[in-house]
């Protein structure tokens, strides 16, 4: 299974760049959600798979029986993918308002101060 | 020492406010000059019995930087003229510039510039000199622009300081490399250490060096900033472009003759660049009508003179350079300050609208006839032994003797010209109209001209005393031995003395012709299409076409170029590394797959597939939806139970937020070609295909971790909890999860204020604003008031 | 789209009806998660996720309006007081002259949740910061 | 609805008799307290939990049974190589009032065979079902009216 | 072991009705037609998977859990099933031309989306073709 | 092992379940067979804990049913004002 | 002690925090905004003290030993980032109160900025690899809202660009980090030390570090990826460019020197020739940038990338000296830079635009701020005694003393253009006579000129003091660059000797 996910991963992010270089920032979006979802699953694959063996230790033993899956990349996962989802949320609603403001969904229109050169 | 040093910078915190007393302000700030000059003179038999005053205060110690001062003869010397003719020209400032609103400003930067001019003759710390190098050129920045209205002006102080920052810039490495070859940055010691002419870094740092003196002192081809800088005041003209700051340079050379003199790169490369600037100095000069400008070219022949003498293979070369440096000093201060009287007099600086100014400013005839004369090398003025002294050396040269003094004589004929110029047009003849009536001059003005003019009569006929007292210690510091200097009007008829009368001859005879030169000149001019101020503005401009060439290239606005572009570095940076660094022969992880996790990750590839095609936004949203799912049932598969809970949950509450959002967006539209399609899918893949290779490497190599086994052990003991991954998140790695909900805060607060923050135009256009974001902002505004 | 028309649609009554009941299982399920998150799966985050579920399904069913009044607080003041909190439960273990965020546990055993502790009273705060992120958001985007 | 309450109290008992905390037990409890209370009925004066009690099961089981026949008709529909179907929406006017009856009503109906509630009308008198085989409306309106919504409106009053 | 044997069966049902209802959406006509589908056959299947679960665990918490789904599912789906039928039918997701008859038809007001309860009376039968 | 039939079986309704939410045609249909597929998963996982025998894993299927409903009526309620 | 290296987290945390219950009372949100930058200055200066009388300060955070939980660390490099970020604030914070207007204020301008502050504090103080990750995402987070937070078109767009690229910089970084940990099994930055000096794999490292590299690279605006930088920073409220361009970049600048000089150390030949490239590089796009431009916050945006160049040159050269000097360029250019946005920010109150054509006369009727920009505008230049000339002078030196005259030639050659760059703004804003068409200077009440002027003569005077103190800044610098310089100190203070 990593080396199919690691063709996933790798597959995501080719999804996701492409997605972001296209011009329409609605599509942005969508590669910035696939760019997180690669990133997730990429920590995922590299920290090493187990299967079916949650860490969790079962009531009354003190140790996880062996093998469990590393619980470490799964706590970084978690943090990694709560601050995503943050950032995706205002990224999202910037870019809404951005289309609001500016009333275009063509990023080159959206030059910025850049264009004024 | 150092206080004699700081105490101009002192007084220029102080200027602004001392300024106040009105009239005599000159007066009141030419005290501290003058108490510098009798300070100075009191080394005075220190210095004639070449003993060396020296003071160090500890400032970067582990830098090897100290503020140390040396007082020896030429140090001793060059603090004389600094605080000497300081004294009159403060007197002058204050009569010159009576009405001016920014006197007080004025002073400030003046009292910095002698302060710094004062700080860099007497360093002895390589560090400490250029630090007050430095310091001359900014203030001299300053001073250039102080009528800051002028556009002229402001792009004349911005050569200058360009000019001879590039050369400071160029010092300071020098003077590095010099302290590192030499192992100090003591300039005593590295006089008195060993010979550096052999070290490897000898050309580069000569080479650098020279860079930092030419540009300051003016030398061709950075000769061009010193015309320029005639829009400062004229009391800025005369103390820092003539008797002063151009001179640091100079004073730089013969500083540094002991260190990095005596090679035969030295004896080319000064003689060489000095003796073109005399006499491109000196072609130039006659060909201006500006008074100002005319003394400043001459100025710049000058200084080449200078460099020249000390750039000669002869011991009595030293002794030359320092006697001309003290008399050209004298009559070019006095006759910038003349100038300066001119043009406040008359409202012009053209020698051609001047004439018979004589009968209404008489004292000031009488100080620029005495300049004129010791310019044009008239004995008994101390102009004349100068000339001589120059001949001598030049006929005393083994290699070119003759071309080196015809040389000599050939500028010396044209200052002999300007000199008349200077003198004959305004003075004599009939009084000629000018923009403004002339009046009585008042004290202030012509106390400086009289004074240096009188120093230059007053030089010629002490000229023993002068010889012994100024001239030999320092030249003795030049030549870094105790060297006696006998200076004499009348050494009986030698061919120095026919050389002398030669050259008053001939400048005669260049005047009697002037209009013809200036005629032919002007016609063979190049240097107006060609010269080195066209190299400059051209550099200028080239440096701004590229900068704006390259933002246009790197800084486009086009984001998704921003985007590729960052693509293509990591797929240069990364790939290459890889691929040249990594031997890819660990073996690939395992091939063990099942069914379902199969179908999965199918299901989620198909269904990216279908976001990157989608032609309808929500299709493409309800297949990232999939995508999000997918994951979580792959953490499902490999034992992340928290995992894909949160990954359902955060995926659901995306797919809500999307829903919510993109009805507000436009479609999906395609905008770009298909060659931009197919170019940037290309892209997008080779780094996919990176990425690929990186976990497929990274997951060879996989460590059993330390972590792991710590948490799975302390986890139920410790930290009393069953779920390891929400011990880490909550105990062992709390600190992040703290992290992670501050962000989750911020976020929530970025979305309120986009969608509630209106700015005033929206305000009005929006016509979606909903009455109760009005209310809200009228029981803000009633808020406010209670606030304010 | 001004306001006056937009809540004019007429909601399902079905959604209406079935949300009295889901709502209040949504709120207990994510308070379950809360408590048992240190033992077995789920933990603040999640839970807080779930609860904003409720709100936020609580908010299409009814009005914006309706599930403010339902949450009582501002979600903005949530999410202070969720931080307050997270980093309070941190600071506790300074009166026993430990670092910041030393676990500190109780010595008897609460019946349901087990020990309490300050990684607990952590995990709160996180669930009210989230519940106040993910309300803030969605409330104000609904309302738009 | 006290009765139920002890009924669940014995099963809980009974649970902690047996010493083993599986649902078995826990539904073997409530098994033996439902006849412990049955034979001891007349202790607790007139109830109608034991009548509910029966009709809840019976609803339960009429509820499976359909949702058993309607997964099979769709099974045969989906199966079937020639799509011989006939759907329609129909309107049917409610008789039951309460929102929950309303709910659990459309509910019913979405779960049950070949038919799908759409919506409730803004008055709450109308409900608009879709049907996958629509061949006499009449009856199909009679259909729902006696079979769910009689038990519905029994189930909930 | 019988506990293994009964919920092996019991998943195994479970997921030839999930299957049914994969084969449903696939095939059927039309949107509604498809919930039809979905909305019984993965109800149904749930249902028996819960209860395998249940079995296979004996537990009481797995046993609570899997009521939990199944209750939610039962509350969930037709609620789901009603809103996204009504969505289609408002925004014109067009019926399978088969459909005999269409009672909602103009019952919607376009603005508020109020639904107008008629007697049942008038009915259209479309006409197909 | 036995448990791999019911698997096999769910992938393949899975896989005729993401067939129709590629073909779509409308939005609708869409949403449908994304609802269909939470519930699918939710099987899944369930087998999956017992083929595992790993009881934790039905908590996931708890919250999958609990919040997917949210999305589909997320999808309704953007369906129906999109109209306006 | 443990608390005290925690606090300059905490401090700003907690007040945000209490600025969130508190929203819309202008008052108490400047109060407690003041309060926190205040809080954060001082317990940064005694940190510095503390480390510097008693060596490397460690903590480990939730008691549970390196490598297991999360470490802070403060070195000398650190303590000085800190204080550097609170001296910073706090003048930011002064200068906000007369120039931020009151709609933002009201939508959480002091509270952003307080998490904005704490985001960079922990960036600086974290001794682990993920919890930097965090600590970039909140400072990030923060930062995004903040160029944003006044929905202006201008800011919308350059938003945009700023939280796009960003974003990608976030998940390399996070790329990053998976893979370090998937060849080490470790976060915490001390033990990565010791992992990856063994590493049976050091070719994989190096491609490690640069996904480092990149992640970094963007964040600290290093050629060619800068783009970003000058696209959003001039569109933000200016006291908020000002932070910015003091402290960002410069996180990422820290960023890199803390992983290439602690973890990404076994292929010095390629990974530091490479940096000195980039630093060549970054140095000149950013001037030649910088000289195109005609506004005011434009030229100094551009700069910015310029000056990122020095820093990294300091590193790449990778001896003692160097190093130091990228510290002392550090010191001394986010002082600097600050105040010059704060002095073009006064500007923008006085005469209502940053176009340089829009400006002028200053000189004449605002001799004090004319003067303060000097200093500042000089010190950048590298103007002695001020600071920037210290700065320059021990970078070109240690240039020159590893025979690398190739840069030095480089860095000398910008600093020229620097000062034109300067004396441009100088000339048209202050010298030049103002426009017909542009208004007179406003009139400014006492306290808002007291509140403009304050924070930027306070800078002013660190400027100068710098420069005349230099002895002092440099042995703490060098003293910093000692210690990044042998990792073994680090890695003993926090995993206790055994490594
Ligand atoms: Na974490
Ligand atoms: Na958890």
């Amino acid at each position: 299974m990593t080396i199919v996910l690691a063709f996933l991963v790798g597959g995501l992010y080719a999804g996701g760049l492409y997605m972001m270089m296209r011009r329409s920032i609605v599509k942005l979006i969508m590669g910035l959600i696939l760019l997180s979802y690669a990133t997730t699953l990429l920590i995922f694959t590299v920290g090493g798979l187990t299967r079916a063996a949650p860490p969790i230790v079962p009531a009354g033993v003190s140790e996880p029986p062996v093998p469990f899956a590393d619980p470490v990349p799964q706590a970084l996962i978690l943090t990694a993918i709560v601050i995503s989802f943050g950032v995706l949320a205002f990224a999202v609603v910037l870019i809404e308002q951005t289309h609001r403001s500016v009333g275009t969904d063509d990023s080159n229109n959206l030059r910025g101060i850049e264009g004024e050169l | 020492m150092l206080v004699a040093v700081l105490s101009g910078f002192g007084l220029s915190l102080a200027a602004p406010w001392a300024v106040r007393v009105g009239r005599l302000r000159g007066w009141l700030f030419a005290l501290l000059p003058l108490l510098l000059t009798l300070y100075f003179l009191s080394f005075t038999p220190a210095v004639m019995t070449g003993e060396a005053i020296t003071a160090s205060y500890n400032w970067v110690p582990s830098l090897g930087i100290q503020l140390s001062f040396y007082l020896d003869g030429l140090s001793w010397l060059f603090a004389l003229l600094v605080s000497g003719t300081g004294i009159f020209i403060f007197i002058y400032a204050g009569a010159y510039m009576a009405d001016e609103p920014l006197i007080g400003r004025f002073y400030a930067y003046i009292l910095i510039f002698m302060a710094s001019m004062l700080g860099l003759v007497l360093a002895d710390n390589l560090l400490t000199l250029f630090i007050f190098w430095e310091l001359t050129s900014f203030s001299s920045y300053l001073l250039i622009g102080f009528k800051h209205k002028d556009e002229a002006a402001r792009k004349a102080a911005l050569q200058a300081l360009l000019i001879t920052s590039g050369g400071g810039l160029a010092l300071m490495a020098g003077l590095i490399l010099l302290g590192l070859a030499g192992n100090s940055f003591e300039i005593s010691a590295l006089v008195a250490g060993e010979c550096l002419t052999e070290h490897p870094f000898y050309v580069p740092t000569l080479l650098l060096i020279l860079a930092g003196a030419f540009t300051k002192s003016a030398q061709v081809p950075f000769h061009f900033w010193l015309p320029g800088a005639m829009t400062a005041p004229s009391p800025v003209s005369a103390y820092l472009h003539s008797a002063t700051m151009v001179k640091a340079g100079i004073y730089l050379l013969a500083r540094f003759t002991p260190i990095l003199g005596g090679t035969a790169l030295w004896h080319l490369l000064l003689p060489a660049v000095g003796g073109l600037t005399m006499l491109v100095g000196a072609y130039l000069s006659l060909r201006q009508v500006d008074l100002k400008r005319i003394l400043a070219y001459s100025t710049i022949s000058s200084l080449g003179a200078l460099v020249f003498l000390l750039g000669l293979d002869i011991p009595l070369a030293a002794q030359a350079a320092i006697v001309f440096l003290i008399v050209h000093s004298m009559y070019k201060g006095a006759l910038f300050l003349i100038a300066g009287i001119l043009e406040h007099e008359t409202g012009t600086r053209d020698v051609t609208a001047l004439g018979g100014l004589a009968r209404i400013m008489p004292l000031v005839a009488l100080a620029a006839g005495f300049a004129a004369l010791s310019m044009a090398g008239i004995p008994p003025f101390f102009g004349f032994v100068s000339k001589e002294l120059l001949y001598e050396t030049t006929l005393g040269l083994q290699d070119n003797a003759i071309l080196f003094t015809t040389l000599a004589v050939i500028a010396n004929m044209m200052m002999v010209a300007v000199a008349v110029l200077v003198f004959v047009r305004p003075f004599t003849g009939q009084l000629v109209e000018t923009p403004q009536q002339p009046h009585a001059v008042p004290l202030g003005l012509w106390l400086g001209p009289l004074a240096l003019g009188l120093g230059s009569l007053a030089a010629g006929l002490v000229l023993a005393q002068v010889g012994a007292i100024l001239i030999a210690p320092a030249v003795s510091a030049v030549v870094a031995r105790p060297t006696a200097v006998k200076l004499a009007l009348w050494h009986g008829v030698n061919p120095m003395l026919i050389l002398s009368i030669l050259t008053v001859l001939g400048g005669l005879v260049v005047y009697r012709y002037r209009h013809s030169y200036r005629r032919i000149s002007n016609r063979l001019d190049m240097g107006r299409q060609w010269g080195p101020a066209k190299w400059y503005e051209f550099g200028l401009e080239a440096m701004l076409s590229l900068g704006r060439l390259q933002t246009r290239v790197l800084q486009h606005g086009y984001l998704r170029i921003y985007l590729l572009t960052i693509n293509l570095v990591f797929f240069v940076l990364v790939g290459l590394t890889l691929v040249t660094k990594h031997d890819f022969a660990g073996q690939l992880p395992s091939t063990d797959l099942r069914v379902h996790e199969a179908v999965i990750a199918a299901i989620i590839a198909v269904a990216m597939i279908v976001v990157l095609f989608a032609r309808s936004r929500l299709a493409a949203v309800v297949s990232l939806g999939v995508v999000g799912y997918g994951i979580a049932l792959i953490f499902v598969f490999f034992g992340a139970p928290d995992l894909a809970m949160t990954q359902f949950a955060i995926e659901t509450l995306t797919v809500i937020l999307m829903v919510l959002i993109l009805y507000r967006l436009p479609p999906f539209a395609t905008f770009s070609s298909r060659g931009q399609r197919i170019r940037d899918a290309v892209i997008a893949l080779s780094v996919g295909a990176l990425i690929t290779t990186l976990v497929l490497v990274s997951t060879t190599v996989t460590q059993p971790t330390l972590l792991t086994s710590y948490f799975a052990e302390n986890s139920v003991p410790a930290a009393k909890g069953r779920n390891i991954v929400n011990v880490i998140l909550v105990d062992f790695r709390g600190l992040d999860t703290l992290g992670e909900i501050t962000v989750l805060g911020i976020a929530a607060l970025g979305v309120y204020a986009l969608l509630r923050l209106r700015t005033p135009s929206q305000r009005k256009v929006d016509l979606t604003a909903t009455v109760e974001t009005e209310l809200v902002a009228e029981q803000d505004k009633s808020k406010e008031v209670e606030a304010m | 789209m001004k306001p006056a028309e937009k809540d004019n649609t007429i909601p399902s009554l079905i959604l209406l009806t079935a949300t009295r009941y889901l709502v209040p299982v949504l709120l207990l399920f994510s308070l379950f998660l809360l408590t048992r998150g240190h033992n077995e799966p789920g933990g603040g985050f999640v839970g807080g996720l779930v609860a904003g579920a409720a709100f936020a399904l609580y908010g299409i069913a009814h009005t914006v309006h309706d599930a403010r009044r339902l949450l009582r607080f501002p979600p903005r003041v949530l999410i202070g007081i969720g931080l307050l909190v997270a980093v309070g439960s941190g600071l506790f273990s300074l009166f026993y002259r430990r670092p910041f965020m030393t676990g500190i546990w109780s010595v008897v055993e609460v019946p349901v949740i087990g020990k309490v502790g300050t990684p607990g009273i952590f995990d709160i705060g996180v669930f009210i910061t989230v519940l106040g992120m993910v309300l803030q958001i969605v409330f104000e985007l609904m309302e738009e | 609805m006290n009765v139920l309450f002890i009924n669940l109290l014995l099963a809980l008992v009974w649970t902690f008799l047996t010493g083993s905390f599986t649902p078995n037990t826990l539904i073997e409890g409530f098994i033996v307290g439902y006849l412990v209370l049955w034979l001891a009925s007349p202790l607790y004066g007139p109830s109608t939990y034991f009548k509910k009690f029966r009709q809840t099961i019976s609803f339960l089981f009429f509820f499976l049974r359909e949702l058993v026949s309607a997964t099979l008709k769709v099974a045969y529909v989906v199966i079937k190589p020639d799509m011989d179907v006939h759907p329609g929406i129909v309107a049917i006017p409610l008789t039951v009032t309460t929102n929950t009856e309303i709910t659990l009503l459309a509910n019913l109906i979405t779960l049950t065979p070949g038919t799908l509630t759409l919506d409730i009308s803004s008055d709450r008198r109308v409900m608009y079902v879709h049907v996958m085989n629509v061949t006499d409306v009449e009856a199909f309106r009679q259909e729902i009216r006696q079979g769910f919504e009689r038990r519905v409106g029994e189930l909930l009053r | 072991m019988i506990q293994t044997v009964i919920s092996a069966i019991l998943l195994t049902l479970g997921a030839l009705l999930m299957l049914l209802a994969g084969i449903g959406i696939l095939r059927l006509p039309d949107v509604f037609l498809r919930m039809s589908a979905t909305s019984k056959a993965a109800t149904l299947g749930v249902i028996l998977i819960m209860v395998a679960t249940a079995v296979y665990f004996n537990d009481l918490g797995v046993t609570a859990r899997a009521m939990g789904i199944v209750i939610f599912i039962i509350l969930t789906v037709p609620v789901s099933a009603h809103m996204i039928g009504r969505a289609a039918y408002i925004t014109g997701v067009p019926l399978w031309p088969e459909t005999r008859i269409d009672e909602l038809k103009g019952r919607y007001d376009e603005e508020t989306h109020r639904l107008e309860g008629q007697p049942a009376e008038s009915t259209n039968v479309n006409q197909p073709g | 092992m036995i448990l791999e039939l019911p698997t096999i079986i769910l992938m393949l309704g899975l896989i005729l379940t993401v067939a129709r939410l590629i073909r779509g045609p409308s939005l609708a249909s869409r949403v449908v067979a994304f609802d269909l597929m939470t519930t699918i998963g939710i099987g899944l996982i369930a087998v999956y804990a017992v083929m595992t025998g790993q009881p934790v894993f039905l908590d996931i299927a708890v919250v999958l049913a609990l919040i997917s409903f949210l999305g589909t009526v997320a999808f309704a309620f953007y369906l129906e004002r999109s109209k306006r | 002690m443990g608390l005290l290296l925690l606090l300059p987290l905490l401090i700003p945390f907690v007040t945000a925090a209490l600025a969130l219950l508190t929203w819309r009372r202008r008052r108490i949100q400047r109060a407690l905004a003041l309060a926190g930058s205040i809080g954060l200055l001082v317990s940064a200066l005694v940190l510095l003290l503390v480390v510097w009388r008693g060596g490397i300060q460690v903590v480990q955070v939730g008691n549970w030993p390196a490598p297991f939980g999360i470490t802070f660390v403060a070195d000398l490099f650190s303590a000085i980032m800190t204080v550097l970020g609170g001296i910073i604030a706090v003048a930011v914070v002064i200068f906000s109160h007369a120039s931020v207007d009151s709609r933002r204020e009201r939508f959480g301008y002091y509270p952003l900025l307080l998490f904005l502050m704490m985001g960079i504090s922990g960036s600086f103080l974290t001794g682990d690899i993920f919890n930097l990750y965090v600590w970039f995402e909140v400072m990030l987070m923060s930062s995004f809202v903040l160029v944003a937070l006044g929905n202006e078109r201008a800011q919308l767009e350059g938003a945009l660009k700023y939280v796009t690229i960003n974003l990608v910089s976030s998940a390399i970084f996070l790329t990053a980090v998976g893979v370090l940990y998937s060849v080490s099994g470790t976060l915490n930055m001390a033990q990565l030390s010791v992992q990856l000096s063994q590493s049976r794999q050091p070719e994989l490292i190096t491609v490690v570090a640069m996904l480092f590299l990149i992640a970094f690279g963007i964040k600290a605006a290093l050629f060619p990826l800068f783009f970003w930088l000058p696209a959003s920073y001039p569109v933000a409220p200016v006291a908020i460019t000002a932070l910015f361009a003091g402290l960002l970049t410069k996180v990422g600048v820290y960023a890199l020197i803390r992983v290439f000089t602690l973890l990404f150390t076994q292929d010095i030949g390629f990974t530091h020739a490479l940096l000195l490239l980039i630093g060549a590089l970054t140095m000149v796009t950013g001037v030649l940038g910088a000289a195109a431009q005609n506004e005011f916050r434009r030229i100094l945006s551009t700069h910015i990338i310029s000056q990122i160049g020095y820093m990294v040159m300091g590193l790449a050269l990778f001896t003692p000296l160097a190093l130091a000097g990228a510290i002392f360029f550090l010191i001394h250019n986010i002082i600097v830079k600050a105040n010059l946005f704060l002095v073009s920010g006064a500007v923008y109150q006085l005469q209502g635009s940053f176009h340089l054509k829009k400006l002028g006369g200053l000189y004449r009727s605002h001799v004090g701020l004319s003067l303060l920009f000097l200093i500042s505008a000089m010190s950048l230049a590298g103007l002695p005694p001020l600071s920037g000339f210290w700065a320059k002078f021990l970078l070109i030196r240690a240039s020159l003393e590893v025979n690398q005259p190739v840069i030095a030639f480089v860095a000398l050659g910008v600093s020229l253009l620097t000062l034109f760059s300067m004396t441009k703004i100088w000339a048209e804003v202050f010298w030049k006579n103002r426009p017909e068409t542009a208004p007179a200077p406003k009139p400014l009440s006492t306290s808002v000129r007291l509140q403009l002027l304050l924070p930027v003569a306070g800078l002013s005077c660190l400027i100068v003091g710098i420069g005349l103190l230099a002895e002092p800044i440099f042995i703490l610098s060098s003293q910093a660059a000692s210690q990044l310089l042998s990792p073994a100190e680090y890695v003993t203070a926090v995993l206790g000797g055994t490594p």
